[in-house]
């Protein structure tokens, strides 16, 4: 328990009265890769955007490291932040991949001009764009972008990162690098949430799965459990059709 | 016809001209302040109160006459013991009428920003300020630059008006040489080349800008 | 660009046909600029334009026995309007220098009237028009008065107002140190607003005249024969009793 | 404060208003037929040097000031032997001032309806002219609907810079009546509250046929 | 011969200098249904939108019962009426079913109202679409939509009928009605060219099979032929091309 990141209790969330999350528990160990898997509209997304407090939620605690996330001066803590990779990217399109990266170290932790560089040039090699420091967003492949996303994410230093869906805006050729990148960070030891509706990778990468419908977890396990034999029946005809799509 | 009348009053109508450009310039300059804090505010979560205000602020001064608006300021509002020079009201009117316009320019722009790139700000840890002052301006402004040099090319029709509060601006020197002259023809017809002069360049320089965004959005 | 005259003084052989016009017509259509009380404004009771030019066009017209039709207009486009036909005589308090910009009939005199500077009641510093000098001083567009500022010298600036009470709000407001204007309107504006004084030594006289279009002699000496019966007959002092006594 | 006076003037002021609703819905009529033919010529394939010369009208009407193109037209013109009583030429100046604008509406609309309905059209033996008039317009109206009526709500707010030409519309009454009492504050408070009411009473209007329309082109 | 409805000789037609069409010869006998196939690209549009005199050509004749198409009272004289049927319907939207097949009987025939919408009954009636005359067309299915524009062409009781892939903007399920209701039209005897994907139904339909590529007419024949033993390479490697995607 001691090294328990991210306490989840109790967690419920609706939009305009209809419930979205119901009642969800969730606790996630320091160097854990857990994949959240389930169909569309279950409620994947509005977990993850919870727990970057993009949400509110109704009732329910969320605890990062035993601190409360809507505590005051949460952010400032050390050992209190949060990492979100978007689907969309979200890259800043007015920065360059160096500023998109730098900027937020300048601005948000005041660290001056030439360490935020020193950093940002670190991980722009981590995930191996070195040549496309100087680009703007709108220049790169939507693989490269995811990239550029995950290394600014990673600048600042983040306990836990939190991926939606990260390649679904990706042609499949260039999901793969974006796989690999995400498998590079499990390597470092980075503690990870990762809704994905690949099933492969998610079974290649993740420590467990949680599998959630109609706003609730409705299995959770290891990867050799879940994806070959399930407990709940609806987990397993999720992963029926899933399997006939792809 | 008679354009001697023009040639000898030339240098008057070009400095008057000049007067007319720096009152169109510092409205447009106090206009873009207020424009950019109201539509600001109008996008953000604000008490329901001062939403109303804003929002009043905005109908009245698009719902009635600048030209209204223009009396009331400097005729109108000495009585109740606001007193200002008419420079002054002319500018604040002018700014206040555009503004009210701008301002829906801007919240519009504000709003052409994907949600996303708010977002992705507050995760990474942006405060409202910050977010809105490095992630949300300089994509808005974007946005917001071919109507706002529209709206730059209005209020330099517009300050026309001013006239009314007599204030040597080029109408008004136009009105000066007419009721000295009585040429109405020339002299309107001068007028008239000298401001399509102004807006025309406006608009030459407004599709250059226009043109270099949007290489650089697409490059 | 003077051919389109002959459609109004003149009939095809040249001769002026003036007098015939308004007679055929009954209707003496007189120009004025009904801004300036007590000679012509509006009343704001009853909404009719009336004053003393008002009843002199009516004592007149009853003379040559045709009806009046009052046309209002910005004083600025009066002489305009006058050769461009809209009206058969401007009685408008109009001076003869005023009128000279354009080339015009004249009727005889009807009026002397005095320009005078008008100051706030608690004004130590203008005592007479040569403490006019460095002050800014307000006029009307395109009056005699106007003509008379520009002709003095030394003053900061002049202010040109469509219309005189503007200048007086300025005034008032402390925007101006004085406004120019003739004495009959400064008087009635005195009446109705409380707060000004007249400088003792008077500027310059005016000879106030009705206008007329060019070449047409037969309405103008109409209008005089009209104006030396009611002089006669004791109307003429009826009138200026009526409306520009002190 | 002394409201009495608009009490008193109430009714005069209400009659001018009728004025400028007058003004307003005249000169709007003939912009909209100026603008109709202006706006569907400038789709079609013209001459060259027609399509040049409604352009060089549009651009000249959009470039300079309303104020400056009454003036001319009033004072202006009579020297060349145009010669208009001012009610007419403040019809005239509006509605060419907003035909330019209105001209720019009525052409976008029409080219915002696809192309396959004028082929269409076509291939079933329609004329251009039948074609414009059953198949184009009744189209192009409802894109059109909307910002013709923004231009209605400008025109009337403009409508009161024709006080200038002397006619006593709503403007010049409150000028007059400030003439002799000197309640500026009053008299254009009023003004402003007389404009608003209708300018809102258009949006409100336009606001509805929006609604049905939509409604019509979504059910 | 003398059943000749439409001939085409020597047509050539460019866009901006690029030849889109060079030296089409096609003749199309009376009651004898073509269909044009043919990659992307290779005109088989512009050739009907030729005929259809959408497009003007750069040389070259086009017949339709030996009278030029551009002969000034063409459209005037009987036996000389195309129909056109296009991929996107343009049905006109401001118009009920029954208004867009009448309408145009009315303002182009001047055919008065009572017989415009007999007639257009008639034709709802044979598209099957009875119990939706009085709707909208954004009420209708694509494939209902397709039969009124069908029935819309009908009603102008053409000689020839023009189809532009009359089917391609439809759901698979729905292409189903509109092929039928071709196939109705050619047991009627209607003369028709059809631009179509479906090789299938070009197929059971045509009499004859014409393949376009790169503007030009590369082979025609009966449709045995040409889907099952071409002469040409580049018609067999299309079809190839074709069967393999569908
Ligand atoms: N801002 C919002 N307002 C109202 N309802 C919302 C909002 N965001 C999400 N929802 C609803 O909440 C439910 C869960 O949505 P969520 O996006 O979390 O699903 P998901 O599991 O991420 O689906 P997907 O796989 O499609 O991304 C859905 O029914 C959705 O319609
Ligand atoms: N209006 C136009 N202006 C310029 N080029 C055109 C125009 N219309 C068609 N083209 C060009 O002419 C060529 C033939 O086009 P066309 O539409 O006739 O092909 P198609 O055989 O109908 O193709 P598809 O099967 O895609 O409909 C293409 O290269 C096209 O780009
Ligand atoms: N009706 C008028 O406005 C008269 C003007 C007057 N002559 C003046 O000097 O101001
Ligand atoms: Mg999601
Ligand atoms: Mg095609």
């Amino acid at each position: 328990m001691g090294n328990q990141i991210l306490t989840i209790a109790g967690l419920n969330k609706s939009f305009n009265g209809v419930k979205v999350l119901q009642e969800i528990n969730l606790d996630v160990n320091n160097r854990e890769i857990i994949s959240i898997i389930g169909p569309s509209g279950s409620g994947k997304s509005t977990l993850l955007r919870c727990i970057c407090k993009l949400e509110c939620i109704d009732s329910g605690v969320i605890l990062l490291n035993g601190r409360s996330i809507y505590q005051k001066d949460f952010a400032k803590k050390p050992g209190t932040k949060i990492g979100m990779v978007f689907q969309q990217f979200n890259l800043f399109p007015h920065y360059t991949v160096l500023e998109n990266i730098a900027r937020p170290l300048m601005t948000v932790r005041r660290i001056d001009k030439e360490s935020a560089i020193e950093t940002a040039r670190t991980l722009i090699r981590k995930v191996k764009l070195e040549n496309k420091e100087a680009s703007f967003p709108r220049q790169l492949s939507g693989g490269q972008m995811q990239r550029v996303a995950i290394a600014r994410a990673l600048a600042m230093n983040p306990d836990i990162m939190l991926f939606d869906e990260p390649t679904s805006a990706l042609d499949p050729e260039l999901s793969g690098e974006v796989f690999q990148t995400i498998i590079d960070l499990a390597r470092d030891g980075m503690t990870m949430i990762i809704v994905t509706h690949e099933m492969s990778f998610a079974e290649e990468i993740s420590n467990r799965i949680v599998f959630m419908d109609h706003g609730m977890v409705i299995e959770e396990g290891n990867p050799e459990t879940i994806f070959h034999s399930p407990e709940k029946e609806r987990t397993l005809s999720f992963l029926k059709r899933i399997r006939l799509i792809s | 016809m008679n354009f001697e009348i023009i040639a000898d009053n030339l240098w008057f109508l070009l400095s008057a001209a000049l007067l007319t450009i720096k009152i169109t310039i510092l409205s447009f300059i106090v206009a873009l302040f207020i424009s950019f804090i109201v539509g600001t505010m109008r996008c953000e979560k604000i008490p329901n109160s001062v939403e109303k205000m804003l929002s009043i602020y905005v109908e009245i001064f698009r719902g009635t006459p600048l030209l209204i608006q223009l009396f009331f300021i400097y005729y109108g509002l000495p009585s109740v013991g606001i007193n200002m020079p008419g420079f002054l009201a002319a500018i604040l009117g002018l700014a206040l009428n555009s503004a009210a316009y701008m301002s829906e320019i801007i919240r519009a722009s504000i709003n052409a920003v994907p949600m996303g790139q708010k977002e992705a700000s507050f995760v990474l840890g942006y405060n409202r300020f910050q977010s809105l002052l490095h992630i949300v301006y300089p994509q808005a402004i974007r946005v917001a630059i071919p109507p706002l040099m529209n709206s730059f090319s209005s209020l330099l029709k517009e300050s026309s008006l001013v006239s009314v509060l007599a204030i040597t601006e080029l109408t008004r020197i136009g009105n000066l040489i007419y009721t000295r002259t009585y040429r109405a023809f020339e002299i309107y017809l001068t007028l008239g080349i000298i401001y399509f002069v102004m807006t025309y360049t406006v608009s030459v320089i407004s599709k250059k800008i226009e043109k270099r965004i949007n290489k650089a959005y697409v490059s | 660009a003077c051919s389109q005259k002959s459609e109004t003084g003149m009939d095809k052989t040249g001769q002026d046909n003036s007098l015939k016009r308004v007679e055929e017509a009954q209707k003496l259509t007189v120009g004025l600029c009904a801004a300036y009380p007590p000679f012509e404004s509006r009343n704001e009771k009853t909404g009719k334009i009336e004053g003393f030019d008002v009843d002199l066009a009516n004592a007149l017209a009853r003379e040559i026995g045709v009806d009046v039709e009052i046309k209002d207009a910005e004083w600025q486009a009066l002489l305009g309007g006058l050769t461009k036909g809209d009206y058969d005589v401007l009685i408008t308090c109009m001076s003869k220098k005023e009128a000279a910009k354009e080339n015009v009939n004249m009727s005889d005199v009807y009026y002397n009237l005095n320009d005078v500077v008008v100051v706030r009641e608690d004004e130590k510093s203008i005592n007479s028009p040569e403490d006019l000098k460095g002050k800014v001083i307000g006029v009307q567009l395109g009056s005699g008065s106007e003509q008379i500022a520009d002709k003095m010298q030394g003053f900061k600036e002049i202010k040109r107002y469509n219309y005189n009470p503007e200048a007086f709000i300025d005034l008032k407001n402390k925007r101006i140190g004085a406004v120019i204007v003739g004495y009959a309107y400064a008087v009635n504006q005195m009446k109705t607003e409380k707060g000004f004084k007249i400088l003792d030594k008077p500027l310059e006289s005016s000879e106030i005249v009705m206008v007329l279009r060019k070449g047409e002699d037969t309405l103008t000496q109409r209008l005089n024969e009209a104006f030396a019966n009611i002089k006669k007959n004791g109307v003429y002092d009826q009138l200026i009793g009526n409306w520009l006594k002190v």
